[in-house]
C-alpha cells in the first residue's frame, strides 16, 4: 500500500488538513503503549508503528515476519524485506525461529491485520473472493496473518470503510476472529485475545468483550454514525457512551509527514 | 574438489521437466538469473515451491515452466498482484495448480524435510477455512496432553537453488542479512546448486564460521553470479529494485508485454553478464553503501 | 532501560527454591560464577537440567542444591567422572534423582519449549532400552506415512542462565563459537539470566545483527562477569582449563576434598572478580591469542 | 581417553615398535575412505580420524556433536567441544541442526562408537552397570551415542578385548546393534546399517552380513585366534579366510606420533 495513494485521495479530515490515511496511521499509532512487542506489515500498519516510536512509544519493539527483531528502518519499507530492515536492527533470525520462538512462543504482544473482507465477529479473508477452486478474485493468501491472528496476544485490524469489504460473512477465512469456523477462540484452543480494535477511516470499531462481535466504539471528528453504519454490510451495534478520537495534532502530522514518510531515502521506486 | 560451473551447465545438469523445484529467499537473495536460464532451457511440468512466489515465479508461470504452485504469499511484496499467476487460477479451468499454505506452514514444512520427518507439528490452523481447502494440513494427538495440534507434510524438493553472499569452490555459503528458510531448503532438497556474489577462499570461510548457513557436503554446484538476484537485493552489495517490481505490476498486468519482457530480457540474452551489459545503470544505482559488521576474534 | 545487576542480586532475585533451573553451554560458555552464587546463596531442592551436567553441576550436587538431575550424557569430559553425581546415585537409596534422555532427546526437548509445543518428535530410540528407563519418552503415529516416531516432552524451565561473549545493557546477546542449545533454552524459559565476558553498546549489537542469538526482549537480568564461565571457555576470550578439568578426577573422588574445595574456591570467597584475584596466573596461561573473523557489510 | 595412558601401557606390537593404543588408531583410520563425512569422538576415533585426514583421506570431514563441521584441530582436542574444533572450521551450527539437520538426515556416513559392554550382536551399553535403579557402577550415559548407531550410515566400534566387556548380553542398550530391544533394524525401522566393523587391541570382529553377529575377520599381526577368543565372553565364530591386518608403517606412526598427537599445542593439561 503506498501511501501517495493515500494522500492522493484529498483530506477527509477538516479543512483537508489530513488525508484519511494519515488519521488512520495516527489513531493506529495511538493504540500502541511504549515498550510493546508489535508484529509489524507494510503499509499503514508500518507507518503508525514507525509514528509511535517517534512519540509516544520510542521503546516499542518492532518485529517483521521476515526475521528483523528490533529494526529501525532510516526509510519507509516498500516490502515487509526491505534491506532498511536489517541494517542496524538488533538481531536477525531464520523464519523458522520467528514463527516458532516469537510467534507461537507468545512473545508477540501486538499484530497488525488488514483484509479484503473481514465480518461481523473479526473473521478476516486475504485469500480469495469466491469459490476456492474457481475464484472471481483470486486474492495474495494468508502470509503470517492466520498464525499472526492466532498467537498474537491482541491483533488490531486496519481498514476502510466499505459494505463490500465489512460483510456479514467472508467468502474465506483466513484468520480467525472472535467467532470462527467451530466456534469461539476458546473453545478452538487459540492462545491469542483476537481482533480487539479495527481501525478505519471514519471510526474504531472494537470486540464485544462478551460476545466479540464488532460494535462502534468511536467516531473520528465530523462523522456520523450513519456514515458508519452505510460502510458496514450487518446491522452495526453502537455502544451508549463512544470514545472520543482526537485530531492528530500538527505535531504528528509533522513527524508523520517529515520523520515516517518522509525519511524513504530509498532508491529505485523512491527516487 | 572444486563444483563451480556455469549457470547455463548447472540448471542443464541439476534441473529436469517434472522436478519439484525450490528457488527461495525472503525478499532477499531471490535468484532471478536461475530462474531466467531455467525459462531459456524451457524446462516444462515443474511444481515450483516458495513463501512468496514472487515475481520470480510469475515469470516462471507466464513462460509455461510450471504445472503446480506451493505457496503461502501470492503477492507482488509492496507493489500489487502477480498477474501471470492470478490469470492462470482465475481461469476455468485453472491453467495451474495449487497447494496453499501459511509462512508458518511452509516454513514448517521445509524443516520437516530438513530433519528428514514425514511431518511436523505446530499450533495452528484453528478457526480457519485452510485445512478444508488442503487436505495435506491435518493433526496429530500430543501424547502428554491429550491436544491435538495441527501437522504438515515434509517438503523434499528434488532440486533447491539458494543464492548466497558467498561460497568457497566445494559450496560452504555464507549468508547474512535475512536468512528466510534457505537452509532448511537446502538440506531438505536432493540436490543444491549454491548461487554466489562472490566465490572466495575457504579460508575467508573458515575465518568465520559461524556464518555458513549450508555446507559443501549438501552442495552439488557452485554458480559464480554477480548481482544475480536482481531485482530483489543481496545486503552489503546491492539495494532491491523496487522502480522494478512496481513496473512489474503493469508488465504483468499485459500479456503482450509480458511476451515482450520475457522475449528481450530473458530469451533475447544469452545470460546474465549480457542483461547486466544491457542495463548499464543498474550498478550506479543500486549499489549498496558500506556499513561495516565489525570483528570478533575466534581465538583460545 | 538497563538490565545491569550484580550476579549476588540476579540469583537473589530470580532463583528459588524449588526452581528447575538451566545453566546452559555445550563446554563453551559454561557459567560456573552462576552456579559458585548459588551455592553460595544456599539454594535447594533444585531440579537441575543440562545435556552434560558437567564439573558445574558436580559441584551444584556436591553443595547440596539439587534433588533432581535431568541429562543426557554425566562424564568429565575428556577426563573421568562426576565423582559427586556417581556417590548420589550409586548410594542407596540414591539421593538424587534423574531424569535421563540422549543429546538428541535433551536438544529436542528444548525445541519444543522454545517453540511452546508440548512434545518434540524424532527419530529415535528404536531398540534400546531408554524408553523403559524413562516413561516420559513415548511416541505418535504420523498422519501423512503411518509410521510412528519418538516423543520428548518440553522442557520449560523456570530460569535458564546463558553465558555469552558480550550483549547491550538490555540482553540482546551475541555468541560466536559453539553455539550449543542456548538459543533454545533461554526461549523455553519463563526467566532468563544473561552472564557476558563484555558489555557493549547497543550499537555494536545494531552493527552485526545476525550473530545476536538472545533478543532483550526475553531477558531479565544482565550481568557483567568477566572469565564467568572458567574453567570452561570463551572463544575469543579466554581458553578451556584442562588442567583443571583433569584435577577435578582427584578432587571429586574424595568428598574431603571436594569440600575444601567448595570452602575455598566458593564459600570462601566473595564473588567471581575474587576468584580471579586469588589465581593471577589463569590470565597470563589461559587468555586467547586473537584469531580475527574479518567483515562483513550490511548496507543497501 | 588421553594418549599418555595408551602409550604407557608398554607395546603389544611387534618388538615394541608401537603401543596398542597407537596400532588400533592405525587400524581404524584405515577403516575410512577419502572424502567420507565422520562423527568423529574424543580420544580413540579422533586420533584415527586425523590420522587418516593427515595420510589416505586429506578429504575427510570432520564433524563433533558440539556443532563444529570440517574442524582441522591445530591441537589434539582434550574434549569433544575444545575451542580448537572451532577455529577455522567449515561451519558451526547449533546442536539442533547437528541431531536434525545432519545426523537424523543421513548426513553423515561414519560414527564412531565405544563402551564399557559390547554384545555378541553389537548392542552397546554405556549407561549403567547392574540394575538401572540402584546401579553398581553409574556410567556417563549415552549423550549422542544412541542417535549415533541408528542414523550413521555405518558404525565402528572401537574397544580393548576384555571378557567383561565383550558378553553375550549388555545389562542395558544404549546403542542398538543388529539384534537390539524388539528385534532387528530393519523390523525396528532404524535407517543406519549399524556397526559393521569392531577394531580391537588384537583384532577386527565384523557383522556377519546375514545374521548381524559379530564374527572374527582379521588378526593383527602376531595374534592368535585363541588370545581373542579369551577376550570374548561368547563362543565367536571365526571367518573361514581371515583378512590380514597390515602394520603400521614407520610413516603412518611417524605422522600419527608428530602430526596428531604431537600437534597439541593445548594449554592447561597439554603443557
Amino acid at each position: 500500500m503506498g501511501t501517495e495513494k493515500q494522500r492522493g485521495d484529498g483530506g477527509g479530515g477538516t479543512g483537508g488538513r489530513y488525508a484519511p490515511a494519515e488519521l488512520m496511521a495516527c489513531v493506529a499509532a495511538r493504540e500502541l503503549c511504549d515498550g510493546e512487542v508489535v508484529f509489524v506489515g507494510i503499509g499503514l500498519p508500518n507507518l503508525a508503528c514507525n509514528l509511535a516510536r517517534a512519540t509516544h512509544a520510542p521503546g516499542l519493539v518492532l518485529i517483521y515476519e521476515s526475521g528483523a527483531i528490533g529494526a529501525q528502518p532510516e526509510r519507509l519499507p516498500v516490502s515487509i524485506g526491505d534491506p532498511s530492515l536489517v541494517t542496524g536492527s538488533l538481531m536477525i533470525c531464520g523464519m523458522a525461529d520467528v514463527f516458532q520462538f516469537f510467534l507461537q512462543n507468545g512473545r508477540i504482544e501486538v499484530g497488525f491485520l488488514g483484509g479484503a473482507q473481514v465480518d461481523r465477529w473479526g473473521n478476516i479473508n486475504t485469500t480469495v473472493i469466491g469459490d476456492y477452486a474457481s475464484p472471481t478474485v483470486r486474492l495474495p493468501g494468508g502470509g503470517g496473518a492466520t498464525e499472526i491472528a492466532i498467537h498474537a496476544r491482541r491483533t488490531l485490524i486496519i481498514a476502510r470503510l466499505d459494505p463490500r469489504a465489512f460483510r456479514e460473512r467472508v467468502d474465506f477465512i483466513t484468520s480467525p476472529g472472535h467467532r470462527a469456523r467451530g466456534g469461539g477462540r476458546e473453545a478452538l484452543g487459540i492462545p491469542g485475545a483476537g481482533p480487539t480494535r479495527v481501525v478505519t477511516d471514519k471510526a474504531i470499531l472494537a470486540a464485544n468483550v462478551e460476545t466479540g462481535e464488532l460494535e462502534l466504539a468511536a467516531l473520528y471528528p465530523g462523522r456520523t454514525v450513519d456514515e458508519v453504519r452505510a460502510g458496514v454490510g450487518w446491522a452495526l451495534r453502537v455502544r451508549d457512551t463512544l470514545e472520543k478520537v482526537p485530531e492528530p495534532t500538527d505535531d504528528d502530522l509533522r513527524v508523520l509527514r517529515e520523520q515516517v514518510v518522509g525519511a524513504r531515502r530509498g532508491r529505485g521506486a523512491d527516487e | 574438489m572444486s563444483k563451480v560451473v556455469s549457470m547455463r551447465e548447472a540448471i542443464a545438469r541439476h534441473v529436469n521437466d517434472g522436478d519439484v523445484l525450490v528457488i527461495e529467499g525472503f525478499t532477499h537473495l531471490i535468484c532471478f538469473a536461475a530462474a531466467h536460464e531455467i525459462i531459456r532451457q524451457r524446462r516444462r511440468d515443474l511444481t515450483i515451491c516458495r513463501l512468496t512466489p514472487d515475481v520470480v515465479y510469475d515469470q516462471m508461470i507466464a513462460a509455461g515452466c510450471a504445472t503446480t504452485l506451493v505457496f503461502s504469499w501470492a503477492g507482488n511484496p509492496g507493489a500489487g498482484s502477480l498477474h501471470a499467476f492470478r490469470r492462470a487460477v482465475e481461469s476455468t479451468p485453472p491453467t495451474l495448480a495449487i497447494e496453499e499454505y501459511s509462512h508458518f506452514g511452509m516454513v514448517a514444512r521445509f524443516c520437516a524435510g530438513a530433519a528428514r520427518l514425514p511431518f511436523w507439528s505446530l499450533n495452528n490452523y484453528q478457526g480457519t477455512d485452510l485445512p478444508a481447502a488442503n487436505p495435506q494440513i491435518r493433526s496429530v494427538t500430543c501424547p502428554y496432553t491429550g491436544r491435538t495440534f495441527a501437522t504438515v507434510p515434509a517438503l523434499n524438493p528434488d532440486v533447491t537453488i539458494v543464492h548466497a553472499q558467498r561460497a568457497d569452490a566445494e559450496g560452504n555459503a555464507q549468508v547474512w542479512g535475512l536468512l528466510g528458510v534457505q537452509k532448511e531448503a537446502a538440506f531438505a532438497s536432493q540436490r543444491v546448486i549454491v548461487v554466489v556474489e562472490e566465490l572466495v577462499d575457504s579460508a575467508v570461510i573458515r575465518a568465520d564460521p559461524n556464518r555458513t548457513i549450508i555446507p559443501g557436503l549438501i552442495v552439488d554446484a557452485v554458480v559464480v553470479e554477480p548481482w544475480g538476484a536482481h531485482p530483489s537485493y543481496a545486503q552489503g552489495f546491492y539495494d532491491r529494485d523496487n522502480a522494478f517490481y512496481l513496473a512489474w505490476e503493469g508488465i504483468s498486468r499485459d500479456p503482450a508485454k509480458l511476451e515482450a519482457y520475457l522475449a528481450q530480457w530473458v530469451y533475447g540474452i544469452a545470460d546474465r553478464e549480457e542483461y547486466l551489459r544491457r542495463q548499464p545503470e543498474l550498478v550506479a544505482r543500486l549499489t549498496a553503501r558500506p556499513a561495516m559488521s565489525g570483528e570478533v576474534s575466534y581465538g583460545y
